[in-house]
């Protein structure tokens, strides 16, 4: 094991052997044998597959493993020289905040929605220290302008609802950082930000460590950020540590299979280029608008333009991809297009019949050749329906025989590589990926010419997303269905798309095949996307620098 | 010195011409006094006025005594009680036949006036010294001119209590206080003739719609005196060594049951004999009562101990006589027709004789269905003379006090005129003749002669069916004395003792 | 694990302890009590016997006799056939139809203001009312008090299950049903209606517990049950005068009301944290 | 806000016209003549004929209806038909009974049963938390009435502490006013008590499993502190829909308090002029009823908005 720790003085956090098991039950551990340290200053940055240990191995550090459910069974983690595991409930309290402390995925839901902000950052002091009410206000009003928030003062007195996801994420850094404890866990504190915001977040904590000297250990399963503020890495896998490295060794030379895996799943911001398309259209959208109105009584309604004239077409076997920030409006428009969503304004016609002006008995007719694939794997199958009738719902509905239905269900499924055993299960018993097929799946029964993918695999670990992607790509050139592929991760966009929409506040700002969008992007917008991705000086697949 | 009081149910409402509820004729008693009264041996005795009669009896004068006056100070004139009488008579059921035998009543003066009858009658008397259901109280003229479908709106009366208006709570709390200005008279207190010499300030009614409460609110010292005391809560005062119980009402009450003569089954004589046959009083009085001090079975429709206390029939009115029964029945060729017994469930005083009832009629072969209803929807759907499968009935039970039962006329369940007559319709002309026979009889012995043949009459031919007699004990703090005994509950006469 | 195992061992944690089992033994012994009072009961629990009123315990009458003669433990043996029937009648009519207006409710929004300002209305009745009402039309029955119990409390369900149906309207999954172009009855059938199961067997048990109550509260304004019926209830109320010199006419129904009850709430409380997700995160 | 609520108080309106047509509807449907009822035993048809007339009851429902809502306007509930008393003194003789004792049930419902739910919460799974379930479920199995008489045989016959019944208003001194009201109290919160405390308790649990109890946990805040202060606050909207939901349907239990500690209040007042067939008289309660439910709800919404700043109209 490389212990280069020695450059960055005595480790603040060792953690050895440490064991995590399930209190009920004799399943295997959740945790198994995992080992590290971290120094003062250093990032060590944790990756892995989802559910391969990375959160419980936190919440073991801070001593807020769920009760009755999770507990250390062996092991031993060092904060200094006290060990942790040991530590009366009393010390943890103590040691929690002031000498480690820890920032969640979501900070939608990691603030108290009840309570101002400034009083729960304000809290901490009130909990560790002796200071007076002014002082702590003053300290509060500080470091909310350290963490560059604008207007100190406004955002003191706000409520989480009233601040965007980002300056959300910046107050519980500043809960975090406040009394400048020794260490800091970051667990994917920024899988739920757009990538402008991940950016600016990533650039504070990078800032705050080398303003306080924290040792910081940050969980993520974006290697893009790995490349970008790993000192080290740490692979975990189904509970174990799989390798330890600097982050040159583990991004160019990995020793381990799943890690040399894992990184080449990584896509890369390059596009390949690609063949122009001269198919049929399957789908046009014209001038398409969709306002929101928030009703408010005896006052006029406001307004929120969320697609303002947008237009689209999209061919056989064509993959189109739509990108921008989040809330630029790009579910908007493929609600809009599956019929989720009334437009405001706009035609849509699918394989030349137009929507609009159409007799809802129509409309059904036409809807079915446009089918659409959702971003949340583990909420679009009914958890009370068997796989198979899920499967043969569409077609059954549109007056397929069950038996019929069920023939072509098996057909699909083998498509998508799944066993036709997989008919006969509930959704639980598939992984995040088998799911996402099993809704591909779906989607194709109804043999559409136009399939809609809203963010199909933003929630899937580099590994399965990758296996996704393959078999979209593979599924376009086999049924030479178009597909439009929403998605916020450029990387994604670049490994799959024909040509590439960029969206703006409703807007689209710039399009064109991939190749030019992502290679020269003209538009400022699309360029400050651009370089707001992470790790986009190295390229993955060739472990080497861009 | 006031006297709290639980009364046996609220006082709603409060014109006592319009209503025969007991409570409104309970308050009419405090605020009101009539012209006549009548004493424990039930002579009529002079009250607000004095009689004389004619030689012919069909002329007579009465003469108001001096110093009553109404509680807004004015005296009391002759004017206002015929103005009073008039209003009674308009709605009174004894004062209609007594009207077809009035020819006129005018004021003589300021002091009296005169009723002129075209027969001699005992009516007249009787009728103006009723203590129940609606005893003709007096009003000041401008008060009695109200139509009686009206209630009046004005409690001004010239009896020893003032109503205090602002305290009144409808169902809640009824407040009076003493009428300094009366003048009893000389003669000792006995039910509602004598002097109504108050002893008191003040008189507090409550009403507590649970009886356990009051009983509890007795003992605790929070209340004086209770009306009734249910006979299932007796045992908890009657050995309390602080609380007197006693029967105040000498007479009491009795209850009965009432079958629907429209509809078959009881269209048919034997079947109502049959009814009456099956139902063991004693049962009826076991569940009602319980403690065999304060009933007795009896199968007098003017009630034992009464002068016209006749008990024909006794022998299978009284005992349940299940085989008799179902030989009537077999007799009458009864098909299995329904009998639909009307049952309450509020009133305690009702509520157990439909249960007997329903359960020895079963015993007897009779299809019964109970039909279970507050008192109110009951008393509303006794006057439904629809068939019982079209939401008639067929039987119901309730009870009367005793006191104004023991003639013909005051005892509501010998009207016989079929559908003109009381719930239950029965038509036996005889009877109609007997009751006028009775009203014209020139002496008591007469009248008991003719009291006894209109009993047999009834029985035979099942026009109601006693199901016993009961009284109902009131409990008081023994710091009190001068209870009187009386049918009707009265509030003179009591004090504090120190 | 799967989800079904998870269920299954949440139900076994649940009912290993003491008392969701004790409950759940009480309760089935209350329902063989209920199911068997014929053969049970050792006399006929309307038979009046006025004689023997209030005999106090004797062989004949294990637990006394009532103010009417009857054997106190026979009508209380039948008064759990009436008082579950009542509790379950109510329970299964306003979760029912509860969840028919608040299916209608939540996903017809158009709907939704008129049924929800009746459901307000109807709130505001109070069922002492409604059970007098329907007393004076029809008589008193089980059909009377069942109805005048239930009607109060199908607005609460409505509420609960329209407030699902909200929820659920926004699932991916209802929302992958409306792109596959299933039929709203498909839609409501397969998709939302099975997501208001958990709750409304929560709401279920509350219901019960309450509509037993409330019989007993109705027959002691006198608008319950015909004595006929033998009900805790009115057994209850009707020995109340007793209360001090005869407790038990009070005292054995109470105790098997208080028992049945207790259980009921007590697995209501157990199905809830069993499944109820949210309850899955409890730390 | 004020809007809101202006909306709120008009969308009342209709609620009101329901309730009103519905119940007038039904009370003229059940069979009860208050004609025979003020009549008594022996009125002959003719003279009933004559008393309805008089009430106006022989009018088409039709008429009665509308001459009720027109009088409503202008502010006049009629006069009792049985004591011709008017309506609106007769509620407001007895609104303070109810009052009294629906104020004094929610009092201690809240200072007894969030506590109460706290504790269990805090101790989930424990003997505490057993204990106090315990206790609130037996408040959920005995009728109000046997409550009663327990309280009653107990506190005011064997130790002779509080008088058995009555009411006295404050103004007659606040001591007797609030020993008359002890036991009153005490027997009907049991019922709430036992539904706040539970609700309490699982609303708690819930939020206790929330990310940002979490946070709280990270910055090491005590298990005192996370159930007041960031637990109990954000579990105060269900508690207070429940309270809501409770005073709305406190009325059939105030009925029975009322009758066993002969509280002269509403209670009684409905079921006294349901028997009685006293149709102005329930028209008006049940309008005073729907309408303090419909406030209710409008104050309980406003406390949502207190408790949880996400929530604005
Ligand atoms: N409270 C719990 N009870 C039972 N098992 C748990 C619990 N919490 C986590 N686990 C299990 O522990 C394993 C590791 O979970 P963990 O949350 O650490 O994964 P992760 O690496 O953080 O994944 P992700 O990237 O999805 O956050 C998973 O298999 C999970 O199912
Ligand atoms: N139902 C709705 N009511 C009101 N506003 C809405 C609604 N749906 C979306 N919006 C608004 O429309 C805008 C576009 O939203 P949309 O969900 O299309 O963004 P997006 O690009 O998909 O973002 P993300 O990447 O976060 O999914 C946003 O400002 C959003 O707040
Ligand atoms: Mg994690
Ligand atoms: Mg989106």
């Amino acid at each position: 094991m490389i212990d280069d720790a020695g450059t960055y003085g005595s480790p603040v956090i060792r953690v050895r052997d440490l064991t995590v098991g399930l209190t009920h039950g004799d399943q295997k551990n959740v945790v198994e044998n995992v080992s590290f340290e971290v120094g003062p200053g250093e990032t060590l940055c944790v990756v892995g597959e989802s559910g391969s240990g990375k959160s419980v191995t936190a919440f073991s550090i801070m001593g807020l493993l769920q009760k009755n459910a999770l507990e250390p069974t062996s092991g031993e983690v060092f904060l200094g020289d006290e060990n942790l595991l040991q530590a009366r409930p009393e010390r943890m309290r103590q040691l929690r905040s002031a000498r480690m402390s820890m920032v969640f995925q979501e900070p939608m839901t990691a603030l108290n929605p009840v309570e101002k902000v400034g009083k729960q950052i304000e809290e901490v002091l009130l909990l560790h220290s002796k200071m007076g009410a002014a002082a702590r206000r003053q300290r509060t009003l500080e470091m909310l302008d350290t963490v560059h928030l604008p207007d100190p003062q406004r955002i003191y007195d706000s409520f989480p609802h009233q601040l965007s996801g980002g300056q959300r994420q910046r107050v519980v850094i500043c809960i975090a950082l406040i009394l400048e404890p020794d260490l800091l866990i970051a667990d994917e504190p920024t899988t739920a930000l757009d990538v402008t915001t991940q950016q600016q977040i990533l650039t504070l904590i990078r800032e705050m460590q080398e303003r306080q000297n924290t040792a910081v250990l940050f969980i993520t399963h974006d290697m893009g950020v790995v490349a970008d503020i790993a000192d080290r890495v740490v692979v975990m896998r189904d509970g174990n540590v799989v390798e330890v490295a600097d982050k040159e060794t583990i991004l160019r030379s990995p020793s381990h299979d799943y890690t040399r895996m894992l990184i080449s799943s990584v896509p890369s911001l390059v596009p390949e280029p690609r063949q122009p398309l001269h198919t049929e259209t399957v789908l046009s959208v014209a001038g398409l608008n969709k306002t929101f109105q928030k009703k408010r009584f005896l006052r006029s309604a406001s307004e929120i333009q969320a697609v303002a004239d947008l237009n689209l077409t999209l061919r056989q076997k064509e993959i189109l991809g739509v990108v921008g920030q989040s809330g630029s409006g790009k579910s908007t428009v493929a609600r809009c297009i599956v019929g989720l969503e009334e437009p405001t304004s706009g035609d849509i016609t699918i394989c030349g019949d137009r929507l609009q002006g159409a007799r809802s008995a129509e409309r059904r007719q036409m809807r079915r050749h446009i089918q659409m694939v959702f971003q949340d794997p583990y909420r679009s199958l009914n958890p009370r329906v068997k796989v198979g009738r899920s499967m043969v719902e569409g077609s059954t509905n549109f007056g397929t025989p069950h038996d019929a239905a069920m023939g072509r269900a098996e057909e699909l499924m083998e498509l998508v590589g799944l066993s036709t055993a997989a008919l006969d299960r509930y959704p639980h018993q598939f992984s995040g990926g088998q799911r996402q097929r099993i809704c591909i799946a779906r989607a194709l029964m109804l043999e559409p010419a136009v399939l809609v993918a809203d963010e199909a695999v933003s929630a899937l670990d580099v590994s399965v997303q990758e296996q996704v992607l393959e078999l979209l790509d593979e599924i376009r050139e086999r049924t030479g269905v178009g597909i439009l592929f929403i998605t916020h991760d450029l990387r994604v966009a670049a490994r799959i798309c024909d040509s590439i929409f960029v969206m703006n506040q409703g807007r689209i700002v710039e399009h064109g095949p991939a190749e030019h969008v992502l290679g020269r992007p003209e538009e400022e917008y699309t360029q400050k996307l651009f370089e707001a991705a992470p790790g986009r000086h190295w390229d993955f697949r060739n472990f080497c620098p861009v | 010195e006031t006297l709290r009081v639980v009364m046996q149910s609220g006082l709603r409402i409060t014109d006592p011409i319009m209503t025969t509820a007991f409570i409104t004729r309970d308050h009419g008693y405090m605020i009101y006094d009539t012209l006549l009264g009548v004493d424990s041996d039930f002579n009529v005795r002079p009250q607000m006025a004095d009689w004389e009669v004619s030689e012919d009896e069909k002329t007579y004068t009465f003469t108001l005594r001096d110093g009553l006056a109404w509680h807004d100070g004015a005296p009391v004139t002759a004017e206002d009680c015929v103005a009073s009488i008039k209003r009674w008579a308009d709605i009174d059921s004894t004062a209609k036949p007594l009207m077809t035998m009035v020819d006129n009543i005018e004021v003589v003066d300021d002091k009296s006036f005169k009723v002129q009858l075209n027969t001699p009658t005992t009516l007249l008397l009787a009728g103006l010294s009723k203590m129940s259901s609606r005893a003709p109280f007096m009003m000041p003229k401008r008060i009695a001119e109200t139509p009686a479908s009206e209630s009046i709106d004005e409690y001004v009366g010239s009896g020893p209590f003032v109503f205090v208006e602002e305290e009144f709570q409808p169902g809640i709390k009824v407040a009076y206080e003493k009428f300094e200005e009366y003048v009893p008279r000389d003669e000792p207190p006995s039910w509602t003739a004598g002097g109504k010499d108050v002893k008191v300030d003040r008189v507090e009614w409550l009403t507590m719609p649970d009886q356990m409460t009051a009983i509890n609110a007795l003992q605790s010292g929070e209340v004086d005196f209770i009306q009734q005391v249910p006979f299932d809560l007796l045992p908890l005062v009657e050995n309390a060594s602080d609380i007197d119980v006693n029967i105040l009402d000498p007479l009491g009450a009795w209850t009965y049951f009432r079958m629907n003569w429209l509809h078959s089954p009881f269209d048919n004589k034997l079947v109502r004999q049959a009814a009456i046959a099956a139902v063991d009083q004693e049962d009826v009085m076991q569940a009602l009562v319980g403690n065999p001090e304060y009933y007795r079975t009896c199968a007098a429709i003017m009630g034992c101990g009464n002068v016209n206390g006749d008990e024909y029939g006794k022998e299978w009115v009284v005992e349940g006589q299940i085989e008799k029964a179902k030989s009537l029945l077999e007799e009458a060729g009864y098909d299995d027709t329904p009998v639909v017994i009307m049952a309450p469930t509020d009133l305690a005083m009702v509520v157990p004789q439909p249960i007997v009832i329903g359960d020895a009629l079963r015993k007897a072969g009779f299809n019964v269905q109970m039909k279970m209803m507050d008192w109110q929807t009951l008393a509303a759907q006794q006057g439904n003379q629809d068939a019982p499968s079209e939401g008639g009935w067929n039987i119901f039970s309730t009870y009367s006090i005793l006191a104004t039962s023991g003639d013909p006329f005051g005892n509501t369940p010998l009207s016989t005129d079929g559908r003109e007559s009381w719930a239950g319709w029965p038509d036996v002309p005889e009877i109609s003749e007997l009751r006028l026979d009775y009203a014209k009889a020139a002496s008591v012995e007469e009248q008991k002669e003719i009291a006894k043949r209109i009993q047999k009459i009834a029985i035979d031919e099942g026009v109601v069916g006693p199901l016993g007699q009961f009284r109902i004990p009131a409990a008081w703090s023994s710091e009190w004395s001068g209870f009187l005994e009386s049918p009707i509950t009265l509030f003179w006469n009591i004090s504090k003792e120190d | 694990m799967t989800r079904r195992g998870l269920l299954l061992r949440r139900l076994r944690l649940a009912f290993g302890g003491g008392p969701a089992l004790v409950s759940l033994v009480i309760l089935t012994l209350v329902l063989l009590m209920a199911v068997f009072a014929p053969l049970l009961a050792t006399a006929d629990p309307t038979a009046i016997a006025p004689a023997d009123r209030l005999s106090g315990l004797t062989i004949e009458h294990p637990l006394g006799t009532d103010a009417y003669g009857r054997d106190v433990y026979s009508r209380v043996l039948h008064g759990a056939r009436v008082s579950l029937l009542v509790g379950a009648g109510a329970a299964l009519v306003s979760v029912a139809v509860g969840l028919v207006i608040g299916v209608f409710a939540g996903y017809f929004r158009a709907l939704d203001s008129v049924i929800m300002r009746t459901m307000d209305g109807i709130m505001a009745i109070p069922s002492i009312l409604l059970a007098i009402a329907l007393i004076s039309l029809t008589g008193a029955s089980l059909l009377t008090v069942l109805v005048a119990i239930t009607i109060p409390e199908i607005p609460r369900v409505v509420r609960l299950v329209r407030s699902v149906i909200l929820n659920v309207r926004s699932e991916a999954y209802v929302e992958a049903a409306i792109t596959l172009g299933s039929p709203v009855r498909r839609i409501l059938l397969r998709h939302m209606v099975p997501n208001t199961v958990a709750p409304l067997i929560v709401q279920g048990t509350f219901v019960f517990a309450s509509a037993i109550l409330t019989e007993a509260t109705l027959s002691f304004l006198g608008a319950g049950l015909p004595t006929e019926i033998p009900s805790w209830g009115n057994i209850m109320s009707e020995g109340r005068s007793y209360f001090q010199l005869f407790p038990g006419l009070v005292l054995w129904p109470g105790l098997a009301l208080a028992l049945t009850l207790l259980s009921v709430n007590v697995l209501g409380d157990v199905l809830r944290d069993t499944l109820d997700p949210k309850m899955e995160k409890r730390t | 806000m004020l809007p809101y609520v202006l909306k709120r108080v008009l969308s009342a309106v209709p609620v009101m016209i329901i309730v009103a047509v519905v119940i007038f509807a039904l009370l003229r449907l059940t069979p009860g003549d208050p004609a025979a009822i003020l009549a008594g035993n022996d009125a002959t048809g003719e003279q009933l004929a004559q008393i309805r007339e008089s009430l106006g009851l022989d009018e088409p429902i039709l008429v009665q209806l509308a001459t009720w809502c027109k009088n409503i306007i202008s502010g006049d509930l009629g006069v009792s038909l049985l004591s011709g008393v008017p309506v609106t003194k007769m509620i407001a003789d007895r609104v303070g009974p109810t009052l009294a004792l629906a104020v004094g049930t929610i009092s201690v419902t809240i200072l007894v049963a969030i506590p109460m739910g706290i504790v269990a919460a805090g101790r989930l799974g424990g003997y505490l938390d057993r204990i106090v379930m315990a206790l609130s479920v037996l408040g959920f199995s005995v009728p109000i009435f046997v409550t009663g008489y327990v309280l009653i045989y107990f506190f005011s016959l064997k130790l002779g502490w509080l008088p058995v019944q009555g009411y006295r208003p404050p103004s007659e001194g606040l001591f007797p006013f609030l020993q008359r009201l002890v036991l009153p109290v005490l027997a009907l919160s049991g019922v709430y008590i036992a539904l706040v405390a539970r609700i309490t308790r699982s609303s708690i649990i819930e939020v206790l499993g929330e990310d940002y109890i979490r946070t709280a946990r990270a910055k090491g805040a005590t298990g005192r502190r996370i159930l007041l202060r960031h637990a109990l606050r954000n579990a105060a909207v269900p508690i207070v829909t429940i309270i809501g939901i409770g005073i709305a349907s406190l009325i059939t239990g105030v009925v029975v308090t009322e009758s066993v500690f002969n509280l002269p209040g509403l209670g009684r007042l409905v079921v006294e002029a349901v028997l009685a067939r006293d149709y102005p008289v329930i028209q008006g309660l049940i309008l005073l009823f729907s309408f303090t439910y419909i406030l209710i709800n409008l104050v309980v919404d406003i406390l949502y908005t207190v408790f949880d700043p996400r929530i604005r109209y």
